[in-house]
């Protein structure tokens, strides 16, 4: 047992001091490429896309197809762990949490929840302005529906709610990309007036997309801690 | 058709010499034997009063047609070979079919007739003939190593593998060839105390312990023929011998003379000889015997 | 070698060292803890010192948010030479958006990491992960 | 359509077809297997000619398909066994189950037999070859579970020697660019050294397997007495003999170009002398015909491998001359042992006994081919054995003749067991209902046993076409110096006229049997053979007196030495090392995922331990 | 005009958000569009193969921006041919599954989106021509991959997938620290960008990123050291996804380690190590198959030996090497697959999948048993079927690089698969059936499915023909890097509608 502790530090050291030693190479703080594609999208997110949040703009439209493949990756996490902690059928476990809170946490949730759900709105409405987007949007959502199932030993999230709007998001998602296709000529492309930059209404079809990120994401995780939590056999 | 005609009359002739010789060497071997060992023993010419005895016999049983045709198939060893072999120098007056074969022909014709009679034996039902067999053969595979490495020996030696040039050799140079290739006349010999089937490699017959042995079924004209096949072929035996190691004949006389000198040698050897068991007699031909062959091949490749 | 570790890039890197010791942690947790669970929690650790790695890649010395927001950009014209000059004092923004995938990419793994384990732990009874070998050879 | 693409098309169709048909009707499926094998031999004897040639194209690699007068020889083989066990089998497998599957493997192997003689390819050639193995690999384990073991060591020896002739190809297509075996002829001689050692090494690997040589015979005695007999009569009469067909074309094409060719000729001649003799020890100690048979094949095809790596002219004749012959007696012994097995249900010599007067055409069948396998005049087998011997003493191979003829006068011992182990020896009640096996058994068992007496006296029929053959191979002609239609030569001279002889033979043998019959017919009656003088006491009814048990008990005794080794052993001792080394070497699949993930990260330090040197 | 490459993701991906709302529905649904999915997408991979072989390669833009801006889909005859392959695994499949848990409609929902989207992120891997989308694409397809791993519940499964995912999330690290690597010195993330722009890195960043990538990819694509969670997820994945881990993913492992070798870096040596390593893992792999007593633990390690030959094919680095190795790769798609799909009706009904309760199914199940055998030949290289040919141009590629070595190394590796698929073919036509197992006939689907993968293999043993051509220019496509950069840069070909 030792031995192995020994030999895994000692081969974690190795490999740390040969990343350090080339990482060192890097000229911290600096830029160390010549011509990357981030000018690119720096330059062209305000002027072009007239979006503010170039991280946004690099995730949706830029790099959209990651983002989508990011969504579907949520999605089969959602999927495969219902697969994984299927028990068959007409057969639901029971909660891991048995009792509620007290009414303090109650009370509190039950105030708290409607004001997260704003934020997670707003997080994900505004992605293309301010920090934030979609997923956090989405995750923040999600926490409410943590609270509420925390807090609340029989809070019950409907399965199907969670999985239309799940697909329903997706297909949005998807469909505006075909959209694209049949507008422009290529997948995701942007087809909706641009508007002007730091306005809601701007950056084409990027708010639309992060709001149906937002639906998803906030729908997958929350399903996922529904999963979770209805774990007991 | 004449040819055919010659042939067989040579046939004919060649056969009833050898026939005579072969029994009366026989029956010399009973009278010798019994000298030796203090006893009277019959006439000389005891195997032939057998002979026509078996012949005049009714014969009432066989079992069956491989029985029946055994002797028949010894009989074709017997006759073939001798007729392979020549009997006396520059083919006088037996040339038969000396030209048509050679020594390999002759080294697996004579093992024609004692399979064939092996299957007669066999198809007895005694147990102990095919016992019998089992240990001729074995035997058999014994002494063949060290006579074929004999012939081996003359063969490349002189370039020839037939017998009628082996024995223009000894003709030409008056040299006979047991003293030119002496290691191949050894293990040529010791080969042939096992050809003899006399003691001490007489298990194959078993005459005392086996009080059937594999001739036992047979009787009247059935014996006949076999007694008459192994004397021909006794005599067969002993020519090519004579043939090959002791520069043949010119005349009957001298190779009867050779012959049974020759013919001394199993038969002193088996009457002071106790009896080896099969495999020990096995190992025997393939010790010393096959050693000197194996020196003739040496001796006939290297000189 | 250029790599000093008692010069004073020690501090300019500290963002690479922090990255690689986390990594480290977190490679450890999930190569010699024996429950499963801090194994996965040794791997989410992994992900997340890699995911520091990758946004400290993209950092640029006292550099700002590549946000244009409306406080930056409201008094003057959208010209591209503008855009460029501020586009300069703007870290990399690429870096954030990969970490951003990553990160959910990550969170997805250990979702299924987690369900997995329970699942293991309703089979096997038992999160060590020694006790858990039927399949091998 | 080329009659070749036909010839191979309606070997193909057939085989498909008669597989499908098994599921319509026994009688249709039997038909169309026979006629298949008919059709496909008639129309390769009249209408595809010596030096008829298809080219064609598969992804690049040109290949042809064509037949010489070489390969003619081996077609001879091929299809005349193999009309021969059609028929047979139709016959013998009545009433087995799987019969569709057996006649398809059974059609794919006789064509992928032709097909390796039409071969002018290394590809297709290879094709063929692994064809044959697989399919004769199917009916080696056609008999159930028992069998497998065979089975395995068949198909893995044969694996063996197809990835070394595999390996031979790819290097030989790397060096020329082509794969026509004459144009690797061709270049041969200006290969480069080690390939010209190594070439020679890797194809002789591929031929000596299936042709069972010394070290890698281990295979063929199971192999071929657990096959059906049926096959085996291909089996071991035409398929072993492509082995031979491969190493005469090695012989001739490649080691003739060796810098020093003696010893490697020397090497294979020897290990054939080897085998013929430890085959026939082994033989000798069977008890059951079908490993009895096995074991005299290895020990006959030692013979000819002997013949064929001495490489004269009259060497080589007497190869092939030995390889037809032995085709021909091999068979028969084959079928009959299967007939015997159909009518009585075992092939032991310790269980069955008597038969000769209940199956006297199977008897008589078969004590021709033992005739012949013993080489003893006037059949066939004689004729082989005496140009083997001549081209030995001939070419000074002095020790290798002593070792050939002990082994071929120890086959003595073994073919008078399988005589007398079936045939003679007590009849028994047990065995009283026995019968004739059916016509069509017997036929193709009379048919080439006369065929082995036709060609001792008359060797000149056989010897023709493989005269052309040789021709093909570059020989120059031997027709006249060392044979004509029935007499012999050798190189000095010497002669033996087969004819003469065999009239003396057969003169004396019918003169005497005549006496024998004429003499006393009335009086002389049959009994059976219990009615026997065996000391004095007639066996009952239900004694068997029979010798059958340890029959050669003291002639093993004194060959036991060398007897004491198998090869076998040795093989396995090795698989069994293999397999305790690969069960230590999988633990590293330990089944910790722990482990697994430190195997990553051991890796990863490894690379980047030694990255200057892997990707410097 | 059928379409374009990007519809080989958006379509499955749309039909995986639909499947859940149309299954509430119809619930025969769930089942049916996949296979539509997957039947247009062969359509249109065979399609556009058929226009990349005469027109060139075909690149498509997505979201509008050329590359290095935005991400890119790459079919060139190589990827092309890949991406084919694997839609044709997957529709067969589909067929072959399509009665799978025919009773849970959750399950079966489940199953089917999971398998879609192994075939799609699969297919992603190949097509895609940006380092980070491949990366998203590989975690895709190994969530997949994990979930249906661990799909059934009374069984290791949850064992061997965690073990995958152990090492898998290993696997998405190191990449992302290659990726990391890549973009800090060159500051692009597109395929052709970097491999143009390469010769600026720094080396010691490139060889680090190389071996970064190697463990990473190599993992995907099962190399030794690496694959330890191979068999365990083989073997305990249901019998149709096994086929779909041989089949379908681990080729993709290959491509991208492969695309990563060839085209990214020209970094010294890698071609080498891509030999031993594959000569390795074909060793011990085929070594600790032998040993094997379980039918699907013996596939899953014989499927790593087959990889192993193909990396050691690719190593090889000629064109002959490269068509051989696709040879191979598209032999062992299809062999490995027949041999998944039927051998797991051959063990169905036991529980411990042992060899030895194959025995005697030739008998009760014929065709299954029949295709097995068939398979089985074709994987081991038997002629006149598939395998043969992929193994003899493999060969001969080695033979004309000089590598006589190898040669030999393979051929006897060769034998010990020999040996123990003989083995198994054995003990199904010729032992008795063991008494406690029932065989369970395989339904019509299975054996359409079968018997297809079964007809394909027979068409390539005889008329190899039918696919040389395409992968001619494949492997020429694969080893001109020039010309894939150009494609890519100069935008390719924009697709009109």
């Amino acid at each position: 047992m030792k031995m192995k502790k020994i030999l895994v530090i000692s081969l974690l050291a190795v490999f740390g001091v040969y990343l350090a030693e080339v990482l060192f190479k890097l000229d911290f703080g600096r830029q160390f490429f010549q011509q990357g594609v981030k000018d690119f999208y720096l330059i062209t997110s305000p002027i072009k896309l007239q979006v503010a949040n170039t991280v946004t703009a690099i995730v949706v439209n830029f790099r959209g197809f990651d983002t989508l493949g990011e969504v579907t990756v949520l999605f089969l996490a959602t999927t495969a762990m219902g697969s994984i902690l299927y028990k068959g059928r007409h057969q639901l476990g029971e909660r891991t949490v048995l009792f509620s809170g007290s009414r303090i946490v109650t009370t509190g949730s039950r105030l708290l929840f409607p004001a997260i759900i704003l934020l997670g709105a707003y997080v994900f409405i505004h992605g293309h302005l301010t920090p934030g987007g979609g997923f956090q949007g989405g995750v923040i959502i999600a926490t409410g529906f943590l609270l509420m199932l925390m807090a609340y030993a029989d809070y019950t999230v409907s399965h199907v709610v969670l999985s239309v709007v799940e697909s329903l998001a997706g297909i949005t998602f998807a469909t505006i990309g075909l959209l694209g296709m049949l507008h422009g000529g290529s997948f995701l492309q942007d087809f909706l007036p641009n508007g002007s930059l730091n306005d809601l209404l701007s950056g084409g079809i990027i708010p639309i997309i992060y709001i149906a990120v937002g639906f998803k994401v906030g729908a997958e995780l929350t399903g996922l801690i529904y999963t979770a939590l209805n774990e007991k056999d | 058709m004449k040819e055919i005609l010659y042939y067989t009359w040579g046939a004919i002739v060649s056969f009833v010499v050898a026939f005579s010789v072969g029994i009366t060497y026989m029956g010399l071997n009973r009278k010798i034997t019994a000298r030796v060992q203090n006893r009277y023993g019959p006439p000389w010419y005891q195997n032939f009063i057998d002979v026509i005895k078996l012949y005049s016999k009714k014969t009432s049983i066989h079992h069956g047609v491989m029985h029946h045709m055994g002797p028949a198939f010894i009989m074709v060893t017997a006759v073939v070979s001798l007729l392979v072999i020549p009997i006396l120098n520059g083919n006088k007056f037996f040339p038969n079919l000396n030209f048509q074969g050679d020594l390999i022909f002759l080294l697996y014709i004579m093992v024609f007739g004692p399979l064939g009679m092996a299957l007669g034996a066999g198809q007895t039902g005694n147990p102990n003939s095919a016992i019998g067999v089992t240990r001729g053969l074995s035997q058999m595979a014994g002494f063949e190593i060290p006579w074929v490495m004999a012939l081996v020996a003359l063969m490349i030696q002189y370039k020839t593998t037939s017998i009628v040039d082996l024995m223009n050799v000894q003709v030409e140079s008056g040299r006979w060839l047991m003293f030119s290739s002496p290691f191949a006349f050894l293990a040529a010999v010791m080969a042939m105390l096992g050809m003899f089937r006399y003691a001490p490699f007489d298990i194959v017959g078993a005459p005392q312990e086996l009080a059937s042995g594999p001739m036992s079924e047979n009787g009247g004209k059935y014996l006949f023929v076999m007694m008459s096949a192994g004397s021909v072929f006794t005599f067969a035996k002993l020519t090519l011998y004579v043939d090959i190691f002791m520069g043949g004949a010119d005349n009957l006389i001298i190779l009867v003379v050779k012959t049974f000198t020759l013919y001394l040698i199993p038969m002193l050897y088996g009457i002071t000889s106790p009896r080896y068991r099969t495999e020990q007699s096995v190992r025997w031909f393939w010790g010393w015997p096959s050693f000197f062959g194996l020196l003739a091949i040496l001796q006939a490749a290297l000189f | 070698m250029n790599f000093t570790l008692f010069d004073l890039k020690i501090v300019e890197y500290s963002f690479f060292i922090t990255a690689i010791l986390v990594i480290m942690i977190g490679l450890y947790g999930a190569l010699v803890k024996k429950s499963l669970i801090k194994v996965v929690i040794g791997l989410s650790i992994f992900d997340s010192g890699i995911n520091l790695l990758l946004i400290s890649i993209g950092y640029i010395t006292s550099g700002t948010a590549p946000i244009f927001s409306p406080a930056l950009v409201k008094d003057m014209p959208l010209t591209l030479e503008n855009i460029k000059k501020l586009s300069e004092g703007m870290v990399d923004p690429v870096p954030q958006a990969l970490v951003l995938t990553a990160i959910v990419i990550g969170f997805g793994v250990t979702a299924v990491a987690l369900s997995l384990v329970i699942r293991l732990y309703r089979h096997h009874q038992t999160l060590n992960i020694d006790e858990i070998k039927n399949l091998k050879w | 359509m080329n009659m070749i693409y036909i010839l191979f098309t309606l070997m193909f169709g057939g085989a498909i077809l008669t597989f499908l048909a098994h599921k319509v009707s026994g009688l249709l499926r039997d038909t169309l297997f026979v006629l298949t094998v008919l059709a496909s031999t008639v129309l390769f004897y009249t209408k595809i000619h010596t030096g008829d040639t298809v080219d064609f194209s598969i992804s690049g690699l040109s290949l042809q398909w064509g037949i010489n007068a070489y390969g003619r020889i081996f077609s001879m083989i091929v299809l005349g066994l193999g009309v021969m066990a059609s028929f047979y089998s139709v016959s013998y497998m009545k009433g087995k189950e799987r019969l569709g599957y057996f006649y398809f493997n059974f059609l794919i192997s006789l064509m992928s037999m032709m097909g390796i003689l039409m071969s002018h390819d290394l590809v297709s050639f290879f094709i063929f070859w692994e064809m044959m193995t697989w399919s004769s690999y199917f009916i080696v384990i056609y008999n159930g579970k028992n069998v497998q073991r065979s089975g395995i060591n068949y198909i893995i020896f044969s694996a063996l020697g197809a990835y070394a002739m595999l390996m031979a190809i790819v290097m030989v297509y790397a060096h020329t660019q082509s794969l026509m075996i004459p144009d690797m002829m061709q270049a041969f001689p200006f290969f480069p050294a080690a390939y010209k050692i190594w070439l020679p090494i890797l194809f002789l690997t591929a031929f000596t397997v299936k042709a069972a040589m010394m070290p890698l015979h281990v295979w063929a005695p199971d192999a071929y007495a657990d096959s059906p007999m049926a096959y085996t009569s291909v089996f071991s009469g035409a398929l072993s003999k492509m082995g031979i067909y491969g190493m005469i074309m090695v012989f001739v094409t490649m080691v003739n170009y060796l810098p020093d060719d003696t010893w490697f000729r020397e090497t294979i001649a020897w290990l054939g002398a080897i085998t013929a003799i430890m085959a026939t020890l082994w033989a000798i100690a069977q008890d059951d015909a079908r490993k009895l048979l096995a074991w005299s094949s290895v020990a006959q095809l030692g013979y000819i491998i002997t013949g064929v790596a001495v490489g004269t002219p009259l060497a080589m004749l007497s190869a092939l001359f030995l390889s037809v012959m032995h085709a021909l007696f091999k068979a028969t012994l084959f079928m009959a042992v299967g007939a015997i097995e159909k009518q009585t249900g075992t092939t032991k010599f310790t269980e069955v006994t008597g038969l000769i007067r209940k199956m006297p055409w199977t008897f008589i069948s078969s004590l021709l081919a033992i005739i012949g396998l013993a080489g003893i005049p006037p059949l066939g087998g004689f004729v082989g054995k005496w140009m083997l011997y001549e081209s030995l003493i001939n070419s000074n191979h002095y020790i290798l003749v002593i070792a050939i003829f002990f082994a071929s006068t120890s086959a003595f011992l073994y073919c008078y067991k399988f005589l007398f182990g079936f045939f003679l020896g007590q009849e028994e009640k047990e065995w009283e209902h026995v019968k004739e096996a059916p016509a069509l058994m017997v036929l193709p068992m009379i048919i080439m046993a006369t065929l082995l007496l036709v060609f001792g006296v008359f060797p000149g029929i056989v010897l023709k076409p493989i005269d052309l053959g040789m021709q093909t191979l570059g020989y120059s002609t031997t027709a006249g110096t060392f044979w004509s239609m029935s007499g012999l030569f050798n190189e000095w001279g010497n002669q033996i006229m087969m004819r003469p002889l065999a009239y003396a033979i057969g003169g004396t043998f019918l003169f005497f049997l005549i006496i024998l019959t004429v003499k006393g017919f009335k009086e002389t009656r049959y009994v059976t053979t219990k009615d026997i003088s065996s000391s004095g006491e007639v066996p009952l009814e239900h004694e068997n007196l029979t010798f059958s048990e340890g029959f050669y008990q003291p002639f093993l005794r004194a060959v036991c030495p060398v007897m004491k080794r198998r090869m076998m052993t040795y093989y396995q001792g090795f698989g069994q090392g293999m397999e305790a080394f690969f069960d230590y070497l999988r633990r590293v699949y330990s089944g910790n995922g722990q482990t697994y993930a430190i195997y990553v990260i051991v890796f990863v330090v490894i690379l980047l331990l030694f990255k200057n040197s892997l990707f410097g | 005009m059928v379409g374009s490459p990007v519809l080989f993701i958006a379509v499955p991906l749309l039909a995986a958000f639909l499947i859940p709302l149309l299954g509430m529905v119809w619930k025969e649904s769930i089942r049916i569009l996949p296979g539509l999915v997957l039947l247009y997408m062969l359509v249109l991979a065979i399609t556009l193969l058929e226009q990349v072989m005469h027109t060139g390669t075909i690149v498509e833009i997505l979201a509008g921006w050329k590359p290095p801006w935005g991400i890119n889909l790459v079919f060139s005859p190589f990827t092309g041919i890949l991406a084919t392959l694997m839609i044709l695994m997957g529709f067969i499949i589909w067929i072959y599954s399509y009665r799978f848990k025919n009773v849970d409609f959750e399950e079966a929902k489940k199953y089917f989106i999971l398998f879609m989207m192994l075939v799609t992120g699969s297919v992603g891997i190949v097509l895609t021509g940006d380092i980070f989308n491949q990366f998203v694409f590989i975690e895709i397809t190994s969530i997949s991959a994990y979930a249906l791993t661990a799909f059934y519940k009374h069984r290791d499964s949850a064992e061997a997938s965690f073990k995958y995912l152990m090492v898998g999330s290993l696997s998405s690290m190191f990449l992302l620290l290659a990726i990391i690597l890549i973009y800090s010195q060159l500051g692009t993330l597109n395929m052709a960008d970097i491999a143009s722009k390469a010769h600026l890195m720094k080396p010691e960043f490139k060889i680090l990123a190389v071996i970064f990538f190697i463990v990473g990819l190599g993992i995907e694509a099962e190399i030794f050291p690496l694959n330890g969670w191979v068999p365990d997820a083989y073997a305990q994945a249901p019998g149709p996804v096994g086929a779909a881990f041989a089949g379908i993913v681990v080729k993709a492992g290959v491509y991208a380690l492969i695309r990563i070798i060839f085209t990214l870096f020209d970094v010294s040596g890698t071609h080498q190590f891509l030999i031993v390593i594959g000569l390795t893992t074909m060793i011990i792999s085929e070594m600790a198959a032998i040993r094997q007593d379980r039918l699907k633990r013996m596939l899953a390690y014989s499927s790593l030996g087959q990889m192993g030959l193909v990396l050691v094919a690719f190593g090889i680095g000629t064109e002959e090497g490269i068509f051989a190795a696709m040879f191979l790769l598209i032999n062992h798609a299809i062999g490995k697959s027949l041999l998944f799909l039927s051998g797991s009706y051959l063990v169905y009904n036991s529980a411990d999948k042992y060899i030895s309760e194959t025995n005697g199914m030739g008998k009760f199940l014929p065709v299954t048993s029949f295709l097995f055998a068939l398979g089985a030949l074709a994987v081991v290289g038997m002629p006149p079927f598939s395998g043969f040919w992929g193994k003899f141009f493999m060969m001969s590629a080695a033979a004309h690089a000089n590598m006589l070595l190898i040669i030999a190394l393979i051929l006897s590796v060769s034998l010990i698969e020999l040996v123990y698929y003989f083995r198994v073919i054995n003990r199904i036509y010729f032992y008795k059936k063991e008494s406690h197992i029932t065989p369970k006939k395989p339904t019509v689907n299975a054996v359409i499915a079968m018997a297809t993968l079964g007809v394909i293999i027979l068409i390539i043993g005889f008329y190899p023909d039918l696919i040389s051509g395409y992968l001619h220019q494949a492997s020429q496509a694969l080893l001109d890097k020039g010309k894939y950069i150009q494609d890519v840069l100069s935008t390719g070909q924009l697709l009109t509608h």
